[in-house]
């Protein structure tokens, strides 16, 4: 049982925080999310050379070979510096599924490209009105000479808007419910007949909701097998709410630290804030919670680096959803309590508790919320009981 | 015992349905149904107006000054009913606030040159109490006016003051004198916004809404005629003003047209092969937030028709703005949880997608921007802080 | 819309308060709980002098006549005083089920008797296996030439120790689940092949498990229709929970009082505890908690009486529910506060403190807990919704 | 970073298993099953006596003194695994308290006349801190110890003094001085229990159970010898102490132990045609609780094996103990909920009900004695004010 670093890891850390302090301080960001997108383009290079682009994927493909624990050093530091990026969409989901579900062909094309910082990817899975749930896909693919038909539509997808390739998962067989007959497909960005109606996030972010009418893709579009779609997608997916999980701890960890420090400043009724003994109870409520939140993003990452090539079992998948549903419950209170604390200025745009907040928002809605999770976690726990039994 | 209504205060609660229904325009309605809290200009002048010719607009006030001359009752189902139908809030600064003070502590001069501007709706007030170092202890104000001839001098600057920018006037306290207890040397003023020497500066909220504002006051010339009451003791007056709210605080009527919405949206969002109201947990949570508003109301009414009237009422109306508004909150929070990758959506994302009659970026936007209540109008801990005093003895 | 009290409602809540203060001090409990039964059977008299064992009756039976008004006066007052009695046995439950389904002849013969004190009642309906569902009644009542013969087991009747008769809700039709063939029936409590296993409640009360091995009753012990007893027993368990929701707001209340004066008068670090904010705002949300219920148990208690006579509509049941969970939510985290201001005093058998938590406890787990009360209004809830639609 | 334990350490945790599973009595092991926190004595000390044999009834002792000798991951897995086989927690004040005072401020002379019998089992200790006056706030202790000859004489009174009625000596603080700040003045003594003067009064806690007592001291004769550390120096012990406890706080196997037994309840507990299990909504909670448990259970590992190890940790350990207590609370709550009417019965209902090896009265007890964890060894308010100050610097 081990729970420091290692010496790169420690470097890692550092030499992110660094650059992140430098570059993405809080009094920048306005004018960074005034860009296009909401992210600098010519930080992206940056990303690379600091080794975050290329952090997860192995060596093979031009990849620095880092473990989950990476990522989760990498989130835990771009939450608590707010970074407004494509991270996610290429690296974690793009890069992620790739690697997860690609041929060998696929791989060596597509991950030193995505490490180099070349190549842009984007993941096209949720679809209006099918919820959280990752076998609500509707968008299908009809194979035909040419390869494949695909119509549908799929909502928000993250920084689609800057990504060269989308990698769509489309229903190649069954019916919106199944996990058999998904299957995932690679398709540039300006393909015929894909129409794109692109938007800015409620966080400073990006995503499109794209419109497939009747995309000619060829065959070699397919990534993986045909109908096997579901698993690396369902993989992948966990392993991103794993990363949004340690992004939401950094920003827990920031408002912990702000609200501290404005308690400790602020003045009241001739009293430091912080002297009032109702609101010490409430920091240390948020202390605590960011504590907690720690430990179980340690948990499941931990696990996710024990379980690296196998099957997801259950075990693994409820540790992700207890920590997808407790950090964001707790996430979500932090940042209303972050608010409270201070004041009328916690609501103004200057300050960077509100951004923390909607940033929390956001990510509790992506890839299920504390509700969704509490359920999941509660069926796998029950029939974990009744296989014991 | 009896928690119905008089057939005559429901007559009244008819009449007043039917009017708000042939007369609120439909682009009002749908705004403030939006959870816009602050509406433009315009349109809370056009319905004051439209309420107006009802003799509606200003109901609290004295018959014989143009108010309705209503009972409790009758006060209490008004604003229920406007606040269930989607109507605007009333135009709260000059009507609610300036308005009692005037009448109560004001001249005839005063009441005469004011009054009839805030009754037609043709001049608008902002409130100037809040400072940069004194919110909730509004008491440490620091904004100084300093007598000169026939008027006050002003320096320095009041923040947090909502719709400023759209005002004629503010109303406001200053310091006139800093030797005593800090709340002696408080002096009450009105200020016509086109005084030279006013600057107002945008202040937005985080979620990108201009409510509010700073004033800053460059050698801003105030005449001793718009002072209310002596120099000195507009304490008083602040203590009386922030008195006044009896009715509303706990925002009922608003909170059962939110909760409406959402359980339409509920209904209407579709997950799978149901929708999301076929989601237990997510049901319980409204029916939760649906209890625990039932809960509110019937306090509400206990405390404004229960022995003693609504004159019983002291520190306990504090716990109606506590329960009130984290109600709110919830409600409105739970209705953009409930649009899951929709409420993602920023506000320029064109609006295309309604569900329920739900625009998803506006839900996110009312979500955000009330986490607000819970900090004005005295903040919640403020408020616990007062009924720990005053009604527990702690 | 009036909240006020009438003149013999407020004489009313005198009269109780001051024999409940005299008689049922609690210095004086111990004492009194140490009888057999956990009840003086003395005061039995006193009760129906006071015009507790008559007031919900009709004046044709020599009743009354109070209104659910005059209940939660009375059940208020027995909360404040933590009083342990059969009274919610014998009067609401038995003689409320007697005059909810008895003939003419069955309501004039027992309920002046129950009104003077002469009779005691009490009602079994649960069974081990049912949780808190009225249709679970699995004990079965076989009709043959000399009346019904019953077979089965209930549980947890309360106070059918001290009572004359005993009211047993049996099945003469269908399955556990079903509202159809639910029959109502009047038992000696000493008939034959009726055993009884009498235990003390932890609250102080009393209560037993009845076995009916083959129990026959003549024709004229069914109470009402045969069949058609799930209607009254469903409207006198949902009065009983109303009436129960009174108590544990007369608990709440006195929680709240006596913290408070712990809060002002017991000193640690040289401070009053009550001086210490982070306490202060906690005894502030005891103080909301016990207002809210209140008015949801004002809210049912005047729905209840405008419904007089009519069957039981889903609003009326919506507002017990909302009640019944509200009310057990909040007693419940006001009585964990309560022990928790009084610090190791409040884990004193000698204060008052952990007597009313553990009688919330037991309202909680009687007639349905708050979480099947929740159940019970979002079902309500989205019925409505969809008539509506 | 790595969760799993290394292969010794897993080595080490069978041998403790297979330990217990050869030698815990099931009468013992039924009662601590039954989540009774204070065991009869004869109980304690078969126990204790059992584990003495294999030399782990004192582990954390020097092992020259009777100690294991193991690591802190060793500690950390016995204690873990004594908890998960409701084995009975070690005797509580003999071993774990008085002994390490004993060995870090005791003379040579003391620890040889105190500590075998500690050792054996074959003597139990108490401890006087609390008094009436004196809860949360210790420093304000009154009960009085005089100089005479060569011994003390108290008078005065303890309070909420566990065990009291079953043990030999009590270690203590006790007012020497008054004259200076209340932290200095206090002395440190040991005292045997049969000393004349001394009466042990039965505190019942509400759930009716007899754990606490008042201790009363009517001229009560203490020679100088049983002093550790110098007169007036008994608060720099008392601190060292109250700060060993860094194990065990956060109850973390317990609570395991206890939710294994709800999840057993619930599958077994009939609802109509279904079990509770089916219930989602209960299902929920104990979904909840799994989920903070497992927090607080990584939690503690990172304070105990993160950077710097057990050393590293201070004031964080105060969050140990609230959320362990919680959480035990909730756990037993919620057994005691899922039961139902058939958890009203009383203590005297004759125990002719089990459920899954829950009896309902015993659950009853556990949910109401529990209460007490929030309360004792310095509430829990006391701790988030020691970390609000130690921690976050407010």
């Amino acid at each position: 049982m081990d729970f420091t670093f290692t010496e790169e890891q420690q470097l890692f850390r550092n030499s992110t925080r660094r650059f992140l302090e430098e570059q993405y301080a809080f009094e920048k960001r306005a004018g960074v999310l005034e860009q296009a997108h909401g992210f600098l383009e010519s930080h992206w290079q940056n990303f690379a050379e600091l080794g975050w682009l290329a952090m997860p994927f192995a060596e093979e493909y031009d990849g620095l070979g880092g473990s989950p624990v990476e990522t989760m050093i990498l989130m835990e530091e771009m939450g608590r510096n707010l970074l407004t990026s494509p991270y996610l969409a290429t690296v974690v989901l793009g890069g992620g599924i790739v690697a997860e579900a690609g041929s060998e062909q696929q791989k060596s094309a597509l991950l030193p490209q995505v490490g180099s910082g070349e190549l842009k990817l984007a993941l096209a899975f949720a679809e209006q009105g099918g919820g959280y749930d990752l076998t609500q896909i509707r968008l299908r693919a009809i194979k035909n000479d040419s390869g494949y038909l695909l119509d549908g539509t799929k909502t928000t997808v993250f920084y689609s808007v800057v990504a060269d390739k989308i990698i769509v998962a489309a229903r190649t067989a069954g019916q919106a419910g199944e996990r058999e007959g998904v299957s995932l497909f690679l398709i540039d960005r300006d393909a015929a007949g894909l129409q794109s109606r692109d938007y800015r996030t409620q966080d400073g972010g990006s995503a499109s909701d794209l419109d497939f009418k009747a995309v000619q893709v060829p065959e070699e579009a397919l990534l993986g097998r045909e109908g096997q779609g579901f698993l690396p997608l369902q993989r992948v997916i966990a392993k991103a709410a794993v990363a949004l999980c340690a992004e939401a701890v950094g920003v827990m960890w920031a408002i912990s630290e702000q609200s501290g420090d404005f308690l400790r400043t602020r003045e009241q009724f001739g009293q430091k804030l912080g002297s009032f003994q109702a609101l010490q109870h409430r920091l240390v409520d948020v202390y605590m919670k960011c504590q907690l939140g720690q430990s179980l993003v340690y948990d499941v990452v931990c696990a996710l680096g024990q379980q690296a090539g196998e099957p997801f079992g259950p075990e693994l998948l409820r540790k992700v959803c207890a920590a997808k549903y407790q950090v964001g419950l707790d996430a979500r209170s932090v940042g209303q309590e972050g608010i409270q604390f201070h004041g009328a200025m916690g609501m103004m745009t200057e300050l960077p508790i509100g951004h923390y907040y909607k940033r929390i928002t956001a990510i509790n809605s992506t890839f299920g919320d504390p509700r969704f999770h509490l359920r999941r976690y509660r069926e796998l726990m029950i029939q974990d009981q009744e296989t014991v039994a | 015992m009896d928690m119905k209504f008089s057939v005559e205060a429901e007559a009244f609660r008819a009449e007043v349905c039917d009017f708000i229904n042939d007369n609120l325009p439909d682009d009002i309605r749908h705004k403030v149904a939006q959870e816009e809290m602050i509406l433009p200009r315009e349109m809370m002048v056009r319905w004051h107006k439209i309420l107006g010719k009802k003799g509606w607009s200003c109901p609290s006030w004295p018959k014989d000054q143009g108010g309705a001359g209503w009972s409790d009752e009758q006060h209490y189902l008004f604003e229920r009913e406007i606040a269930l139908s989607d109507a605007p809030r009333p135009i709260p600064y000059g009507v609610v606030m300036l308005a009692p003070c005037l009448l109560e502590f004001g001249t005839q001069a005063q009441q005469e040159k004011f009054l009839p501007g805030i009754l037609s709706g043709d001049e608008l007030w902002c409130q100037g109490f809040s400072e940069p170092n004194a919110g909730s202890d509004l008491a440490s104000l620091q904004c100084r006016a300093v007598a000169e001839g026939d008027s006050y001098i002003i320096n320095g600057s009041k923040t947090w003051t909502s719709e400023a920018h759209i005002a004629d006037g503010m109303f406001g306290l200053f310091r006139t004198d800093s030797s005593g207890r800090k709340q002696q040397g408080i002096t009450f003023l009105m200020i016509d916004m086109k005084t030279p020497g006013i600057s107002v500066t945008p202040l937005m909220t985080f979620e990108g809404t201009h409510e509010v504002n700073q004033v800053f006051f460059d050698n801003v010339r105030v005449p001793f005629a718009n002072r209310i009451g002596e120099e000195n003791q507009g304490w008083a007056i602040a203590k009386y003003l922030l008195g006044l709210e009896r009715f509303g605080t706990a925002e009922v009527g608003r909170s059962l047209a939110s909760l409406g919405r959402l359980k339409k949206l509920a209904a209407a969002l579709s997950v799978g092969e149901g929708c999301l109201r076929d989601d237990p947990d997510f049901m319980n949570e409204v029916a939760r937030v649906e209890i625990a508003l039932r809960a509110l109301e019937v306090t509400e009414q206990r405390f404004l028709f229960g022995p003693g009237g609504s004159d019983a009422m002291g520190a306990e109306a504090s716990m109606l703005k506590i329960r009130g508004t984290e109600i709110q909150q919830d409600i409105l929070e739970l209705t953009h949880q409930a649009l899951g990758y929709a409420g993602q959506r920023g506000q320029d994302s064109g609006s295309v997608l309604q569900i329920a009659g739900i625009t998803p970026e506006k839900a996110a936007m009312a979500h955000y921007n009330f986490r607000k209540t819970s900090i004005y109008a005295g903040s919640n801990e403020i408020q616990k802080t007062i009924i720990a005093k005053a009604v527990l003895g702690l």
